[in-house]
């Protein structure tokens, strides 16, 4: 597998971008048409990845399983920064995460979108975003990835404000993109810092040093201590690990972890199939990628490592709490999905990329599947509060049952996809590397937390009785048909990491992909005393939801009327909302506002008008000089012919004395 | 005869401008000057200068003053009653200091400057009698050009007279 | 006669420029002091001639014919001078009835 | 070298010649043939930036060709004009040259299109527009400190005139404004040339003094600023008239107050080549005449730039997220980016430079579409500030979907020029040693979202407006062309940056060369 195959890899990358523009520009009103021509370009781009995927999975001994296609993107000086796709098993693995799990999310928009006035530019969005992630996956270099990373963040954003006559659409996507862009100003910074400080090292001469390959060749051979040393410390940090946690800043800002995690629950606003693509599958498990694919860059800095896993615990811990009592079915989702990238990113950090992907390919395709259930559900009832739901199990049975599955893969069912991937994390925190007893606890608490607000929403949504208005019926064949598709693989994708399983194959041994991630250090065997553990706990909560809201053993009322400050705490969502709100509208306006007032009275009215007005003082008090009457002009020449005469006459004297 | 022609015609030019300059009636101004260009022409001819001298009687005396007269008398100009020479005041004693201070300086500056041929006698100067013709080489020759120049001078300022001059049509 | 001359010192080129500042000065004063407008002008036709005696005065004592020569332009510009003043006082007298200086201040900034 | 020449003129004569001819042209049109007026701008500037792109082509082509087989030096030219003085019709064109006339043309040709619903004194407007953009094309092309300074002034003038008559919004106080500030401007920059230009001829001692730059670069090798001058470093002393004076109108911080005023004043085609290209005469000129005749002056007094350009981008983008008019936002945007410019300059490495300069192109085409596009609405509207705006999208698709194009140009949003741009900027600031300029650079992206998608959300965004329903889009091709163009070469560029990067190349390289050498010794 060589480079000969670049064409496929350009394939997948170019081809939604070539329905985009179709769609978006030249059949945008011919509904039918538009949406064809993005599903195929979709389409297209699995098909690629699957070859792809194929000739990795069938090379033979000692040949290459991926391959790196270049173009110099800038030149200038010294400095050239590529464009170029990378073929590896990461990138292909991720990939298929994209194309899969958004082939069939394309084809469900198809149904969910009918009748809306911007179907043609919903699918040129839809497209564009389509080419932007996998921008991201297929990158060969740290810029690239920061091309598409902002271009995931303007696809979000236009995604996100799809429905632009809805104010809050928009403030919801503005929210996003801004957001992200504070993240991508340290990922940026870390960008420039880390490629300057290694273009500086004399040992890094003739790489460049954006690039992955290069730089990660450059650290297994011990660069990063050079580079450590070359430098100085620059916030109590090596400059490296700086660029690191830098570079991890972007992955704050996409993968919503705290404290820019805000945006992603407001991202609901958009429509549920872009919820369901960008808010769970992929754009937000763009971060846990580029974590992985950057994993080098952490590796050999244990508080760097620390601090990714802690961000992650924190936030996989916040936002589960914070979904215990989010009434609206997509925000409940978003807060779990929030929750689920905590875990990866903590998983990143406490024991390496493999495990965090592996949660990443598994939490997107029942993320997905949960969330199309819910437009499913939300396209019957008109309305997207759990309160204004229930028994829905009798009339959308389709539904009922693939979100079933998809909450088992959530909750850890054992056998399903989620249980597979929670539980190398689970045993990473026990027994990894970098092994943490709190981050360990803070996992189990919070797969106990998940079980309890899905059983919550599950049994508030589809059990008990309708409470809402007219009838919900079950959503059309093209709707139904991608739930079933992806609850086949939300079953069972989880097996593939299941170490009994497949870890004899060549493929999921030594280092995955370019930057030479590695994949289960020694033989890492399956936990049996803590996937109970970890099944206990889960169990433990679903059980509680259960009683709570499907049996209603329990009073919830009464227990809300309880913990009251509690649950407002929670369902304020921690007051961070508020804190940003005061940053933006206080904080930042003001410091805006009186840069203005600066502007408009001291430099303008101050110094410039000043200035003018000083010309005009001065004009007018000459002015006065001219009075129009010969005397006056008379004895002005008389001064001067004095002062003139007194001139010559003191000069010459003085010429005569010396 | 060279200090009586002199001090003669310098009395003369010295009282004619001053009676000019205190006359009420410009029309007598006028004829105060008259006499006092007739002296001048006296002294230009004290120092040989006789083309100017004639001149200076032709075309000041007679020409221009001429002009002022006829101007005078077109117009009407009564004696100004409200006119007065001021007796003293602050401007007054501001403005005659500043004469009094530019004389001082002439004086001065003529005094300092005054060595040499400007301290000698007139007398006892190499003689020197330009007559029309003795003043034409030059005038054609080396000064050509600022001539030339007058001529379009007085040219323009004929155009101008008329033009300022011009009745308006209502 | 003869004694009174004699006792005066002689005339030298001094003699001719002091003169011609007193002149000079008188004129100005004119100029400063007097409102008919009319008479500022003859004034100003004294000062040029005072001019016009130190020329002829430097003249003199060079020995050449510069200074006349720049006499004879000297009167060629007063009458120019002269006639379009006049001109202008004609004008003036027209449109204001006077010939006063102080009237004509309408170039008062 | 066989020279290039059409008709005995090189094709970079043409490019002023063109639009002078068709300032000519229109001035024998009758007023009231509005549409012949139309027609003839069109079709010069369509002329014109048919050139450019040839010439664009041909410096492509040089690029990594030997000195004898390029293209570009033969389109030099040098007709004596006053030799006493040294004055001669001088032109020749680089990289840096070529991508400036190309950037030139292509906003005078949208601007053209925008115009075409000028119906106030449509002969005249047309006259100014050109006889404006000839200057600038001047300015471009110039090799001649004379010619330079003359177009450069010839560029100011019509402006006065286009914001004076056609402008709204306190246009009177605006033009006057911009006017005064740069003439003085280019009045100081004046004495800087005037001193470069006795020096040299006071070292080389020439019986004639020479405004030819090629003249003064020769005076610099032969050493002619290196003395002192009244116990100054001549290069520091005399760098900064030439830094300020031209610094007015690029604007660097505090002198831009001229400039947001100016654009809010001017009409649509006005302000596009305001902000477009004029604002570029300014950067322009500091590359093409100030530091190559001056280095050691610059290095000495980058260092000051680059505290200044802080100012520029922070401070512009904060004051511009205050201003609710919007092309008030665009204007301190304008300022801000301008900053980024600066910032490239001052870092005196060659990719800063590159970037400085494919910044100024795309900054250029970027900002002509915004200002096209407030044109187009506030023509029908009246109104511009954001309060009183909003949810226009409704009404006028096409404009909203090319506002919301613009802005993600403007925001510095990958495959846009101004996203390659402004990084090779934040990179070059970094290589350079201005780290932390190149921190506030990277900052800078935040604010400029900020009042971006604000501005967006205020007037395209939000529920329906029964107000607006009136517009009228932009439906025909005809109307539709100048956004439509502008954004794909936006598109183009930002999409393969090389079109343009390897152009500039070694501009910047010889730059950053003589910069180095100059900090070296």
């Amino acid at each position: 597998m060589g480079p000969e195959l670049a064409p496929f890899a350009w394939a997948i990358l170019f081809a939604p971008l070539a329905a985009a523009g179709v769609a978006g520009l030249l059949v945008r009103r011919r509904r039918g048409l538009a949406a064809a021509v993005a599903v195929s370009g979709m389409a297209v781009g699995l098909l690629c990845t699957l070859y792809l995927l194929a000739r990795s999975l069938g090379a033979g001994e000692g040949e290459p399983t991926g391959f790196v296609h270049n173009v110099d993107w800038i030149r200038a000086g010294a400095f050239t920064a590529r464009f170029g796709v990378v073929a590896d098993r990461l990138s292909l693995l991720m990939a298929l995460v994209v194309t899969g799990v958004g082939t069939p999310i394309f084809v469900y928009s198809i149904g969910y979108m009918h009748g809306d006035e911007g179907y043609g530019r919903f699918f040129a969005c839809l497209s564009l975003f389509a080419f932007s992630m996998l921008g991201i996956v297929l990158s060969t270099n740290l810029l690239q990835t920061f091309v598409f990373w902002e271009l995931v963040g303007l696809s979000s954003y236009l995604l996100i404000g799809f429905w632009f006559g809805k104010d809050s659409a928009v403030e919801a996507g503005k929210k996003a993109f801004m957001v992200n862009r504070v993240g991508d100003f340290g990922f940026l910074t870390g960008i420039i810092l880390l490629c300057w400080s290694a273009a500086s090292l004399p040992s890094f001469a003739g790489r460049n040093p954006l690039d992955f390959a290069d730089l990660a060749a450059f650290y297994r051979a011990g660069g990063y201590e050079e580079l450590a040393k070359a430098s100085p410390h620059l916030l109590g940090l090596p400059v490296p690990a700086l660029a690191a946690l830098l570079v991890f800043c972007g992955a704050v800002g996409k993968s919503a972890q705290f404290p820019l995690h805000v945006w992603l629950p407001d991202a609901m606003e958009g429509p549920t199939p872009v919820s369901a693509l960008m808010h769970a599958a992929t754009m937000v498990a763009a971060g846990v990628y580029m974590i992985c694919r950057v994993f080098f860059l952490f590796e050999p800095f244990p508080e760097a490592l620390h601090a990714v896993a802690w961000i992650g615990g924190l936030t996989a811990f916040m936002a589960a709490t914070i979904a215990l009592v989010q009434t609206d079915i997509k925000k409940v989702l978003a807060y779990s999905t929030l929750s689920q990238l905590g875990y990866m990113v903590m998983a990143v950090g406490l024991a390496g990329a493999t495990a965090g992907m592996f949660h990443l390919t598994t939490h997107a395709f029942f993320k997905a599947l949960l969330f199309l259930c819910s437009g499913s559900v939300i396209h019957a009832c008109h309305s997207q509060e759990i309160t204004e739901m229930g028994g829905l199990r009798k009339a959308m049975p389709s539904t009922f049952w693939t979100w079933i599955i998809g909450t088992a893969a959530l909750v850890a069912v054992p056998g399903t996809a989620g249980f597979f991937s929670k539980d190398e994390i689970l045993a990473a925190a026990a027994h990894g590397e970098h092994a943490s007893l709190p981050l360990l606890v803070v996992g189990l608490v919070t797969a106990g937390l998940t079980a309890f607000y899905m059983l919550r929403c599950t049994a508030l949504t589809f059990f008990g009785e309708y409470r809402g208005h007219g009838h919900p019926h079950e959503s059309p064949a093209v709707m139904t048909l991608p739930l079933w598709f992806l609850a086949v693989p939300a079953l069972l994708v989880g097996w593939l990491g299941f170490p009994l399983l497949f870890h004899g194959h060549p493929w999921f041994q030594g280092e995955f992909g370019i930057t030479g991630v590695k994949v289960h250090e020694g033989p890492h065997e399956f936990h049996l005393p803590l996937a109970l553990v970890g099944t206990a706990f889960a169990a433990a909560g679903g059980i509680l939801g259960w009683m709570v809201f499907g049996a209603r053993r329990i009073d919830a009322a009464a227990w809300k009327e309880r913990l009251l400050p509690l649950h407002t705490l929670l369902s304020r969502k921690y007051f961070l909302d508020e804190f940003y709100l005061w940053l933006v509208r206080t904080v930042q306006q003001g410091i805006a506002e009186c840069s203005d007032f600066f502007e408009q009275n001291v430099l303008i009215r101050g110094v410039v008008d000043g200035l003018s007005a000083a010309v005009k003082a001065s004009g007018r008090a000459l002015r006065e000089l001219q009075t129009g009457s010969i005397h006056t002009y008379v004895r002005f020449a008389l001064a001067g012919s004095v002062l003139v005469v007194a001139w010559v006459i003191l000069s010459a004297a003085r010429g005569g004395n010396g | 005869m060279e200090g009586l022609g002199f001090y003669g015609f310098g009395a003369l030019t010295l009282l004619g401008a001053l009676l000019m300059v205190t006359s009420r009636n410009p029309l007598h101004g006028v004829l105060w000057l008259v006499v006092s260009f007739l002296g001048l022409s006296g002294l230009f001819g004290g120092l040989g200068a006789h083309f100017l001298a004639a001149i200076q009687i032709l075309v000041y005396a007679g020409a221009i003053l001429v002009l002022f007269l006829f101007v005078i008398m077109l117009l009407n100009l009564r004696p100004d009653d409200v006119e007065r020479m001021p007796t003293f005041s602050l401007r007054g004693g501001v403005g005659g200091f500043l004469v009094g201070v530019v004389g001082f300086c002439a004086v001065v500056g003529s005094v300092v400057m005054g060595t040499g041929a400007f301290a000698k006698p007139v007398a006892g100067l190499p003689p020197l009698e330009a007559g029309a013709a003795d003043v034409a080489i030059p005038l054609f020759s080396t000064a050509l050009l600022p001539f030339e120049v007058v001529s379009l001078l007085l040219l323009a300022a004929i155009v101008g007279s008329v033009a300022l001059t011009k009745r308006r049509l209502p | 006669m003869t004694p009174l001359l004699a006792a005066l010192p002689p005339v030298t080129v001094q003699h001719y420029l002091l003169l011609s500042g007193l002149l000079f000065a008188v004129g100005l004063v004119g100029v400063l002091f007097r409102r008919n407008i009319i008479i500022v002008l003859m004034c100003l036709e004294l000062m040029l001639s005072a001019a016009n005696l130190a020329f002829v005065a430097f003249s003199r004592v060079h020995g050449n014919l510069q200074g006349q020569v720049m006499v004879f332009f000297s009167i060629a510009v007063a009458a120019a001078e002269a006639a379009v003043a006049l001109s202008i006082i004609i004008a003036l007298y027209r449109a204001r009835g006077g010939v006063d200086v102080e009237d004509a201040a309408e170039m008062k900034g | 070298m066989e020279p290039v020449r059409f008709l005995g003129l090189s094709p970079l004569s043409w490019v002023v010649a063109i639009p002078a001819l068709t300032t000519l042209g229109i001035l024998f049109t009758p007023s009231a043939a509005k549409n012949a007026v139309r027609r003839i701008a069109l079709a010069g500037m369509t002329l014109t930036f048919g050139i450019a792109i040839w010439i664009l082509v041909q410096a492509a082509g040089d690029v990594g060709l030997d000195a004898s087989a390029r293209v570009l030096p033969r389109l030099a030219q040098k007709v004596e004009w006053v030799r006493e003085l040294g004055i001669s019709w001088n032109v020749g064109a680089d990289g840096m040259g070529a991508a400036m006339v190309f950037l030139t043309s292509i906003v005078i040709f949208a601007g053209v299109l925008v115009s075409w619903s000028v119906e106030d004194r449509t002969k005249e407007f047309y006259l100014s527009l050109i006889a404006l953009v000839t200057g600038v094309f001047g300015v471009f092309v110039s090799r001649d400190l004379f010619w330079f300074y003359f177009s450069y002034e010839l560029a100011v003038i019509p402006m006065y005139l286009l914001i004076g008559i056609w402008g709204s919004t306190n246009k009177e106080y605006a033009s006057m404004k911009l006017t005064l500030y740069l003439t003085t401007g280019a009045v100081c920059a004046l004495v800087g040339l005037l001193m470069v230009y006795f020096r040299a001829w006071a070292f080389l001692k020439t019986p004639y003094p020479s405004f030819d730059l090629d003249y003064i670069l020769m005076a610099r090798d032969a050493g002619a600023f290196d003395a002192t001058w009244r116990g100054m470093d001549f290069q520091v002393f005399a760098f900064p008239f030439l830094l300020f004076g031209f610094g007015a109108i690029a604007p660097m911080w505090p002198l831009h107050t001229w400039s947001p005023m100016g654009h809010a004043a001017a009409p649509s085609a006005a302000s596009m080549l305001h902000a477009g290209v004029l604002m570029k005469l300014g950067s322009f000129a500091i590359l093409r005449i100030a530091v190559p005749a001056l280095p050691e002056g610059a290095v000495w007094w980058m260092p000051v730039v680059a505290v200044l350009c802080m100012f520029n981008i922070l401070y512009g983008g904060l004051v511009a997220i205050a201003q609710k008019d919007m092309k008030f936002i665009v204007g301190y945007s304008s300022s801000s980016h301008m900053g980024y410019v600066l910032l490239g300059i001052a870092s005196m490495t060659s990719l800063g430079i590159n970037g400085a300069i494919f910044l100024m192109f795309a900054h250029g085409v970027m900002t002509a579409l915004a200002f096209a596009l407030i044109g187009f609405f506030y023509d029908q509207t009246h109104v511009r500030t954001i309060p009183d705006l909003g949810g226009m999208s409704h009404q006028i698709p096409f404009i909203g979907t090319a506002f919301v194009f613009m802005s993600m140009a403007s925001a510095g949003v990958p495959g846009f020029a101004n996203f390659a741009s402004e990084v090779m900027v934040m990179f070059g600031a970094w290589q350079g040693g201005l780290k932390w300029q190149a921190v506030v650079a990277v900052l800078g992206i935040v604010p400029t979202g900020v009042y971006l998608l604000r501005a967006v959300k205020g007037a395209f965004f939000g529920p329906r407006n029964p107000r607006w329903d009136g517009l009228r889009d932009a439906v025909t091709p005809f109307q539709r062309l100048p956004f439509l163009f502008l954004i794909s070469v936006l598109l183009l560029f930002g999409f393969w940056p090389r079109l343009l990067t390897d152009v500039i190349g070694e501009s910047a390289d010889e730059l950053a060369g003589l910069l180095a050498r100059a900090g070296g010794g």
